[in-house]
């Protein structure tokens, strides 16, 4: 009866697709938005938040750590918020941000367009779209 | 001529036997199955406990006694041979169903389960033996799942909710059927060589019943009026253990799980009516208990009902009580989460519509009418049989509950109708299959939907003095309370006066809706027709058999009486009347004795 | 023949889904919030980084308190709320205690979101 | 008690549009809603269509919405509501007269995970059960309870939203193959679920398994299959 079998299919047949690839991509993305906004909103406070910056101010960062979001608050020297370090960890967040959310509208369309067609345009448009929007993004990162 | 088909063959009903002919005989045939419900709907879903097979996976077991079972079940009314074929073809059949994927429950070594169900026996000790194969308790459901599934693999045709009205004749031969497509109102002919019946019982005759609204005996009612007899009609079985005034089936799998009844003073009272196998007797003797407990005034407060007991602090007692142990001996005890595991249905069935948790608190319970033994007369290839001399109707089958084999005699045991459904089912599809390959189709008659529609036309053109419901409600309660479990010529007399002013009454219903889709109330008001005709041949049938047999008590005649009574009734609709006429049981191997359990 | 199958929006709006049903709801206009306001965050940075002035109208709306608490609660809904599913998908098995799963959603969201609310009227008032 | 009965009607050979009625009568407090439809249907108005069989929740031919939520009318009492009831039909699938539905785009839905038992390979030696064991048997246990009632598709958004999506109940039908450990096509079925109108489709809102009267837990089944795409573990 082979009680102690484990039942497992190799990868190429148990459907791992691009659906499902993405599908796996939105958890895995959320965990990781999650430990970068954690890692962001920690770094804040070890440099100096707590008596800087109000909390509305320091979730702005965690969510985006970006120096310009901390340009109005009374933090005074803008100098450790903008290294290339920060500008990376920022850019990381972006283009999970993006993908995910990118995908999510995908995800959103396509319980409404079913026709190939229809999903294929959508699919295009938002690759384009969020490249449009990396790249941006990226170019408002960097230049800051 | 618009909507015509042509199929080889025609299988009427897609409940567990419908569905296994259809499988059988659309590998040989070009076959068609049609139904009123969407398949899985069939009532064969509702079937509960198990389909037995002496497969012996938890103690010994065998054939043989299974067959002897059975036709002690039946009271002797059984045909023997039929019964022993249904018993040696049992443990092949259920192989083949878990073959098919049916998720059988499982021994601890990986085989199918088996339960212990009324009457099954070993038949050196009498005790009772496990062989009821069982998936939980909707072994029915999967059943009827697995077969569907196996239909549309193989590709199968269905004509989902089309309700058949008339069985075609020409040459004294089968030339088709007629049918109604629900969603459209519009009648088709289906030109077949051979046709299958497979649509069930007529349980909804009775005021408390287990049945489902669809089980109006149109299989049955369709082809008495094509001059077609019925067989052993006054045979009904009620089951011991409905939900109180619902009728809802508590399986016997819960006694079979260590259940007992009690009544209205807290005893356990079977033991007075069967010493060795207790709550477990066949069903008939069981609903005898209770009833004669109920009329001896030790109902609950007095009332029509008596408790079903099988919470886990007393299944353990009393199977101590009477030394049941598990396989390897230990004493027998089942916990609240096992007994979940088993009977999960019923628990639920309980607590939604009882609000009683049977873990904790004791079940109301009251007999039920539950299954049709009689039915459309075959032979056990699912041929109808027309006469005294088991003369062949060609092109025309029946399996299932609709059909008489006999194999169930007067009392069906539990179990075994799921059997027949296979075992039958199967052989009709086959035989059916056969008979096409070198049959010719018969012509069809000039205007085959002539009829279908008068009898429609005749609904709608009522004078509308009298309503359809009231009808049925009153026919429920004649036939509970007068052919019921108990039975008398005079309450068979009156009962047989009432359903007369009722089919009178049913000459003045109109039906209202005038529209073609979804035509329910016409369609409902059609079925009342089937239900009208097929209780007064039950009730005729009753009140000609002077004797007590199995499901058939009379009080006036209490015993069996084999000498004058040991044959099958047949009864066909003549003249606006019943004629009755018998013809003989077959015996081969057991001679009848008389019935203890 | 037959009535089309189509199910308005007010139509499904008006099921009896239950909690989760309400949350789907929810994390779906959350994410859809968020993504139409960083689109237009990112976009207007970058317009204004080229030197266009049509910052002011959109600041104005930012610092709109209605605003921020709209997109507060898009954000925070959608971050627990994403989280919940993402437990629940990763092990299915925890999908046994899916209700259990909403109450704490609902004990983190709650006081956070109150206290941000009231501390964002505040500062509108006080501000 | 009072009961007032507020139902959905709607008779394409003779409304244009849809409407609803209102009857009140006595009934008692354990009576089924389907015995009240009954009743309707019996002394108020013949031609209320809505389909039945069982009435006792087995055989799923009775989900309708009832104050707003899919249930089978005969597995709810009137206690269970109270005395004011709105019943309506499922959504998501063409009204065809009064409660009565549609089913066929559901049932091809289902026809598409090859919802039947696969296994080409030689029986065992003796010709006997396939075995398996207790615990392997209880692991698609839950989903073998489904009566394709519909209650669950049609209460899931993205169903309503395009009925192309193949639904809970499908999904529910191929895991109890896929889980079965003597099926051999679970690679076939992984591969259909995981396609675009699948599994993907399933944004966890759980109303399936509120719908569900056979208390399957549907979404945490859609669960399982997803992980199992991702892992490729069927235990
Ligand atoms: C609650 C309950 C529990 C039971 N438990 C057990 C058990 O544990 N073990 C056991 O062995 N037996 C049990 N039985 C008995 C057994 O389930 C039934 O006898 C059996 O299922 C009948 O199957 P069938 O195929 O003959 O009919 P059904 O499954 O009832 O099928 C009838 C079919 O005929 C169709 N039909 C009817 N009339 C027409 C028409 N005019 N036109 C077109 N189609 C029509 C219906 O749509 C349906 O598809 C139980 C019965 C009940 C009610
Ligand atoms: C901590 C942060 C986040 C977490 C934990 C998170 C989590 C999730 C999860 C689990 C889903 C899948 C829902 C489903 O399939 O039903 C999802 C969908 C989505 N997310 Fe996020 N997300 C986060 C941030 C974002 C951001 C920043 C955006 C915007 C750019 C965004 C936009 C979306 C969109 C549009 C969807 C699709 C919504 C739907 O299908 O209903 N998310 N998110
Ligand atoms: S999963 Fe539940 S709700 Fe869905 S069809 Fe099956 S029984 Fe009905
Ligand atoms: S309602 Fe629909 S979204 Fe998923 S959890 Fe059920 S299938
Ligand atoms: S009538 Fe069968 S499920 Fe309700």
């Amino acid at each position: 009866m082979n009680r102690s079998e484990s039942r497992s299919l190799p990868l190429t047949k148990r459907g791992l697709n691009f659906e499902m690839l993405m599908w796996i991509f939105t958890r895995l993305t959320a965990l990781a938005m999650y430990a970068l906004i954690l890692f962001a909103i920690i770094g804040a406070l070890i440099m100096g938040a707590r008596q800087d910056m109000n909390l509305a101010d320091v979730l702005r960062w965690g969510f985006m750590p970006n120096s310009p979001h901390v340009q109005s608050t009374d933090v005074p020297d803008l100098g450790p918020w903008s290294t290339p370090f920060w500008r990376i960890v920022a850019s990381g967040l972006l283009l999970i941000a993006t993908a995910h959310g990118v995908h999510g509208l995908v995800v959103i369309a396509d319980d409404y367009i079913v026709t190939p067609r229809g999903r294929n345009t959508v699919r295009g448009i938002s690759i384009a779209f969020m490249l449009m929007m990396s790249f941006i993004g990226l170019y408002v990162i960097w230049t800051s | 001529m618009p909507n015509v088909h042509q199929f080889d063959v025609v299988v009427v009903g897609a409940g567990g036997a419908g569905l296994m002919a259809g499988l059988y005989s659309s590998r040989g045939a070009k076959t068609a199955v049609i139904s009123k419900l969407y398949p899985t709907r069939s009532h064969t879903g509702a079937a509960q406990g198990g389909i037995s097979a002496a497969f012996g996976n938890l103690e010994e077991d065998k054939p043989e006694w299974h067959t002897y079972d059975s036709v002690k079940g039946s009271d002797y009314l059984g045909d023997q041979d039929a019964i022993e074929f249904m018993c040696e073809e049992a443990p092949q059949a259920v192989l083949e169903l878990e073959h098919m994927g049916l998720p059988f429950d499982r021994t601890p070594e990986g085989r199918i389960s088996q339960r212990p169900f009324g009457g099954h026996t070993n038949n050196v000790t009498g005790k009772p033996v496990r062989r009821a194969c069982h998936a939980a308790d909707r072994t029915g459901h999967m059943i009827l799942q697995t077969l569907y599934q196996q239909c549309l693999k193989n590709k199968v045709t269905f004509f989902d909710e089309y309700q058949v009205l008339d069985f075609l004749i020409v040459n004294r031969r089968t030339a088709g059927i007629v049918a109604v497509e629900l969603a459209t109102g519009e009648f088709h002919t289906f030109h077949a060589k051979a046709v299958i019946f497979a649509t069930g019982g007529h349980g909804r005759i009775f005021e408390v019943t287990s049945n489902a609204y669809a089980y109006t005996g149109d299989g049955a009612a369709l082809l008495l009026r094509r001059g077609i007899p019925l067989e052993d009609m006054e045979f009904f079985q009620f089951h011991p253990t409905g939900i109180y005034k619902l009728g809802i089936l508590i399986t016997e799998g819960v006694r079979g799980e260590g259940g007992v009844l009690i009544n209205g003073k807290g005893e356990r009272f079977m033991p007075k009516y069967a010493p060795t196998v207790k709550d477990l007797a066949s069903r008939d003797v069981v609903s005898r208990a209770i009833y004669t407990e109920i009329r001896e005034g030790r109902g609950v407060n007095s009332s029509n009902y008596v408790w079903l007991d099988a919470r886990p602090e007393s299944i353990a007692r009393y199977a101590a009580e009477d030394g049941r142990t598990n396989p390897d001996g230990s004493p027998y005890v089942l916990s609240g989460e096992q007994l979940l595991a088993k009977v999960p249905d019923i628990i639920d069935f309980c607590r939604v519509y009882l609000g009683v948790d049977p873990l904790t608190q004791m079940m109301p319970t009251q007999p039920t009418a539950h299954y049709t033994m009689g039915g459309i007369p075959t032979n056990k290839f699912g041929e109808v049989v027309i006469d005294e001399s088991n003369a062949v109707f060609p092109g025309l089958y029946a399996a299932g509950e609709c059909a008489c084999v006999s194999v169930h005699g007067a009392n069906r045991l539990g179990t075994n109708s799921l059997l027949d459904l296979i075992v039958f089912g199967k052989h009709a599809g086959l035989k059916a299959a056969e008979y096409a390959q070198q049959a010719d189709f018969e012509p069809l008659p000039p205007d085959p939907q002539a009829d279908s529609r008068a009898q429609f036309e005749k609904l709608r053109n009522g004078s509308g003095k009298e309503n359809a419901f009231d009808i049925t409600t009153e026919m429920k309660k004649v036939m509970f309370d007068l052919v019921g479990i108990y039975r008398n010529e005079k309450g068979m007399q009156e009962a047989i006066t009432k359903l007369d002013q009722l089919k009178e009454r049913f000459q003045h219903v109109k039906v209202t809706d005038r529209g073609r889709i979804f035509n329910t109330e016409l369609f409902h008001t059609w079925e009342l027709g089937n239900m009208l005709d097929v209780s007064e041949v039950v009730a005729k049938c009753a009140l000609n058999r002077r004797e007590s047999r199995g499901g058939h008590s009379r009080e006036d005649f209490p015993n069996r009486d084999d000498s004058d009574w040991l044959k099958h009734t047949l009864a066909w609709q003549k003249n606006g009347g019943v004629e009755i006429r018998y013809k003989p049981v077959v015996i081969t191997k057991y001679p009848p004795k008389e019935r203890v359990y | 023949m037959g009535l089309n199958r189509n199910v308005s929006l007010s139509t499904a709006l008006r099921y009896k889904g239950q909690g989760p049903f309400l949350s789907f709801i929810l994390h779906r206009i959350g994410g859809l919030g968020m993504a139409v306001f960083i689109t237009i965050h990112i976009l207007s940075v970058y317009i204004e980084a080229l030197g266009w002035k049509i910052g002011d109208i959109l600041n104005d709306i930012y610092m709109n308190w209605a605003f921020q608490i709209f997109i507060f609660f898009c954000v925070l809904f959608h971050a627990i709320n994403g989280l919940r599913i993402t437990l629940l998908d990763l092990f299915p098995r925890l999908s046994t205690y899916h209700r259990e799963a909403l109450w704490i959603e609902w004990a983190l969201f709650l006081p956070v979101f109150g206290l941000s609310v009231i501390v964002i009227l505040a500062t509108a008032v006080g501000g | 008690m009072q009961v007032t009965l507020k139902i959905f009607r709607y008779n394409p050979e003779v409304d244009k549009k849809i409407h609803y009625e209102t009857y009140n009568f006595e009934a008692q407090e354990t009576d089924r809603i389907l015995d009240l439809l009954e009743h309707v249907k019996g002394y108020f108005d013949g031609t209320l269509s809505f389909r039945r069989s069982c009435a006792h929740g087995v055989c799923g031919s009775d989900a309708m919405r009832i104050n707003g939520r899919n249930m089978l009318a005969c597995k709810v009492l009137v206690r269970d509501v109270g005395g004011q009831i709105t019943i309506e039909p499922l959504l998501g699938l063409k009204i065809q007269k009064d409660l009565i539905v549609d089913m066929e785009p559901f049932f091809d839905n289902y026809k598409k995970v090859l919802p039947w038992f696969i296994n080409d390979s030689p029986l065992p030696a003796d010709e006997r059960e396939r075995l398996q064991s207790p615990q392997q048997r209880a692991r698609f246990d839950d989903t073998t309870k489904c009566i394709l009632c519909a209650a669950c598709t049609t209460s899931c958004p993205t169903f309503w939203a395009n009925d192309d999506y193949l639904g809970p109940a499908a999904i529910v039908t191929a895991h109890r193959f896929i889980y079965d450990s003597r099926d051999e096509a679970a690679a076939e079925r992984l591969h259909i679920l995981s396609e675009t109108s699948g599994v993907a489709r399933c944004h966890t809102a759980y109303n399936c398994t509120l719908a569900c009267p056979r208390e399957i837990e549907i979404t945490r089944a859609i669960g399982e299959l997803k992980m199992s795409m991702i892992t490729g573990k069927l235990d």
